[in-house]
């Protein structure tokens, strides 16, 4: 059967460059980096060289770099480690609605015990407007984590121009990368931006590896307590394999964002064209063009539902994902489109296509082959979709 | 995730459709929440003669909706009473935890149409 | 040159057989476990067999297994998790002065944040006294961390009667097992214990990967917020490579283990009497025989230093590892040797040699063939030799 | 870790040793800190003859030990106590950061040996 993976926002392979430069230090160079003999030093060095090629990829300095175990570490250090570090100046916090779990939870955990939190709206398009940045900062104002670029829809965020403000109030400025990392430029400099969020598996290298910036001069309390790596502010043997593979995938995205990008572009307009040609009763999500993530295709198909979509793709080897409720478990669809302002009905019948590397026109078309079939199948079965056709139910 | 008979009734679900002038119809659920079924009988006398469904929902949604109207058809009505949600559930060979809540309600709208069965039944006697 | 790697206490080298497993899950089956199509469904299978492999190897249940970044991480998960879940029940906690950094600096962080700790006293052979442990408990005491094997000196604890009377107090018993696991068998049920920290990376498997048994019943707090992976336990996406490589190392430790331990002990106690026997003025550090692991080989050389001892192995291509303060930029040397009751003059001599799997009659041979040059040649250097043989200083 | 000029040092040190009746002998450090470091002198007139060490302690130690007593060899009295810990450190090409303390004090130890030379040049004379 034909495979084609669309579920790049949700992991990506590792690029075979990379996996065998991890297998040499698994396997041959596995010296603890800690370690003064030959065997750490060797790691030490490899070590420091994937420090340098993050860093390099987000304008920051080596120094500027804390590896962790993903992007979820590395949300939760940015913000429990620095509410921590500054809580005597303000209890007052500040992050979007359609921000990742790994944000949202984490604010809303310190929310329970004892910060104030002020969620900001977004409009049809989850773009967070910056007047409401202005206005949402007081003077309490420690912290605020806006996201660059939203993991389903794909909307980018004014950054810097919310970082200038947020450099104006003293306001301490955290972005999640994880999305925009290898598909739009990332500087921490131009974006002012105070810390910054990346994660490996998401740009073709290992799961299990991110890093967290922190501007020189930012205090961070520690979350991990042990043996004092990486410069005390995260304790545990280090994945040197894993870092190492990470540090070469941001050189490999590094040469390759600006041609892919484009590719990409072409790739998702000619899926989304396709789709909203091919289907009656659809909805694309988030915004067109350049404020839009290269890679990502957002649709609400309505009068069916994700989780039955994603299946009858995935048994023509399709891979795709949903914002649906059904597909998490929970009674709520995606948070990300009910802050859009999208119906719950709407939201349930969601679909992301995440392109990537592998994919090509080919992939493209096939889905665009298949996923009117699909739906159409699906809108036999489904209740709603007769009120359509006897007008006793609104459509799109 | 689904075992393979789940799968199975979700790419060939048996009895989809409606049945013109049906003798209960039972409908569960809402869009809001992401599950919607529907249930249509044909009785006579005690008997579901025929029964067919339609469903908006996620795979053990339609799965379990397909699987209620095998297990019901040329039963009395006495006996599609008795099954239950966690009936169909079983006869599936299980469902996912997260599934055994919101989208596992094809007995009760199997036990609506009945109800409205008898409703029109009372309706027509009065 | 030959190359001697005797640091396995440090780190291991990934098992071939482990490290081509895991390439599989990087390159072709690379999807996000939470993801419901084939890929995705795929790595979960997986991500769960080896949840079981680690269950098994420990005789717990699979639903009783916290998968997490390393022993580092789940040493603190264990500590701050549960004395956040069980604060109202008291605020003491008790370990011992030869944890790991992980469990002591992670224990008197909450010391320095409310609680009340005891740390435990060893003896010279580094071992916690079994009714220090019963007249440790008090009525408010929580919590209680005592490590299985000890990563510097090797000794065993007596795990399984301080579990019982843990239990018979009602304290949640943690017991750190990174050192022990693939060495020495190592149960839940047979050792009383309600927690247990391991690490991948000690046992063959890959670095960044490590788990957390909790006995079901015990309430633990997340430290990580987002996803909700780990049954809301431990949010991030799961490094399904490292896991389904650990998986396996922890199978393949089980099949070798028993063989295996008797073939070190062998090696070990060459090791350690060949030293004795070839050069003056060394202390054995650690318990002898069955009370010691049967890869550890502990001495301290006096009238030398640490450093210099392993700068000069490694010239030779010997890896071994230190006590010393010099290693770790600290004044003060290992705080396992100190509490032992070491001079801070002795401890600073000291030398780690950890055997594995790859070790041979022959490496050891070669160490003790070129140590007792390196020795002396330092000797000649040393001030303080002088004054041994002109019997101004006191020798062992 | 270390330079390649530091594992030199410590690799082939120069002038490890003592000088028997040397004119000065100075030594910091204690074993309690893992460092010692023994100078002895030769000076004829003002001039720093010979000059020898041991020294107990890390890399750092005995590579910074070997260098002052080359930095010194043939030097005046006043030009050797113009060396400074942080020059010997610099003629290595570098240390690493948390050995710049503990482990290098090699020109205290020479500057020891040199305020030991005049103190017995004083008591000669006296
Ligand atoms: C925007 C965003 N932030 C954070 C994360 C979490 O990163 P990780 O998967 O490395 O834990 C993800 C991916 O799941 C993401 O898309
Ligand atoms: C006893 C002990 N506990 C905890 C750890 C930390 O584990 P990890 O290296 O996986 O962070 C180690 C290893 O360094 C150890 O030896």
């Amino acid at each position: 059967m034909r495979k084609v993976y669309l579920d790049h926002s949700a992991t990506t392979p590792v690029d075979p460059e990379v996996a065998s430069l991890m297998m040499t230090y698994y396997t041959e160079k596995y010296g603890n980096p800690s370690s003064i003999h030959s065997f750490g030093q060797e790691a030490k060095q490899a070590l420091e060289e994937a420090r340098r090629q993050v860093a390099d990829f987000i304008g920051a300095k080596s120094e500027e770099i804390i590896f962790t175990s993903g992007g979820t570490e590395a949300d939760n250090l940015a913000i429990i480690g620095v509410t921590k570090a500054y809580q005597k100046k303000g209890k007052h916090l500040i992050t979007s609605a359609v921000e990742h779990h790994a944000v949202l939870e984490t604010l809303e955990y310190l929310a329970k015990n004892g910060f104030d939190l002020t969620i900001l709206p977004v409009d049809e398009n989850g773009r967070v407007s910056v007047e409401d940045v202005k206005k949402a900062i007081r003077p309490d104002t420690i912290f605020m984590s806006i996201m660059h670029a939203n993991n389903e829809v794909g909307t980018i965020q004014p950054i810097a121009e919310i970082g200038r403000i947020a450099r104006e109030r003293g306001v301490i400025f955290h972005v999640d990368a994880v999305q925009s990392l290898g598909k739009i430029p990332v500087n921490v400099d131009a974006m002012n931006v105070d810390m910054l969020t990346i994660s490996s598996h998401k740009i073709y290298g290992p799961k299990g590896v991110g890093a967290l910036y922190v501007r020189k001069g930012i205090r961070l309390a520690p979350r991990a307590h042990g043996g004092g790596q990486e410069k005390k502010r995260r304790s545990g043997t280090e994945n040197t394999p894993g870092i190492i593979g990470f540090g070469r995938a941001c050189e490999l995205s590094q040469e390759r964002m600006a041609e892919e990008a484009l590719r990409l572009e072409k790739l998702r307009d000619r899926l989304l064209h396709g789709i909203t040609e091919r289907i009656d009763h659809v909805k694309v999500n988030g915004p067109r063009g350049s404020e839009r993530l290269p890679n990502n295709v957002n649709v609400s198909i309505q009068f069916v539902e994700g989780e039955s979509l994603l299946l009858s793709l995935d048994m023509l080897g399709i891979a795709a994902s949903s914002g649906s409720a059904c597909t998490s478990g929970s009674l709520d669809p995606s948070h990300v489109l009910l802050a859009m302002g999208m119906p719950h009905e709407i939201a349930h019948g969601s679909l992301r296509f995440s392109l990537g590397r592998q994919n090509t026109q080919e992939d493209v078309d096939y889905v665009l082959d298949q996923l009117p079939k699909i739906v159409e199948r699906l809108r036999m079965m489904s209740p709603l979709y007769d009120q359509v056709k006897q007008r006793t139910l609104k459509a799109l | 995730m689904y075992s393979e008979k789940v799968m199975d009734h979700f790419t060939n679900p048996r009895n989809v459709g409606e049945i013109p002038d049906a003798d209960g119809v039972g409908e569960v659920g809402n869009a809001k929440c992401g599950d919607i079924m529907r249930i249509y009988l044909d009785i006579k006398g005690d008997i579901i003669k025929d029964v067919k469904f339609k469903t908006f929902g996620c795979g053990a949604a339609v799965a379990t909706s397909s699987m209620v109207t095998e297990m019901v058809k040329g039963k009395t009505i006495d006996e599609a009473l008795e099954i239950s949600n966690a009936a169909v559930a079983e006869a599936l060979g299980g469902l996912p935890p997260n599934k055994l809540h919101c989208s596992n309600l094809a007995a009760d709208a199997l036990h609506a149409a009945i109800k409205n069965y008898h409703e029109k039944m009372t309706k027509d006697k009065g």
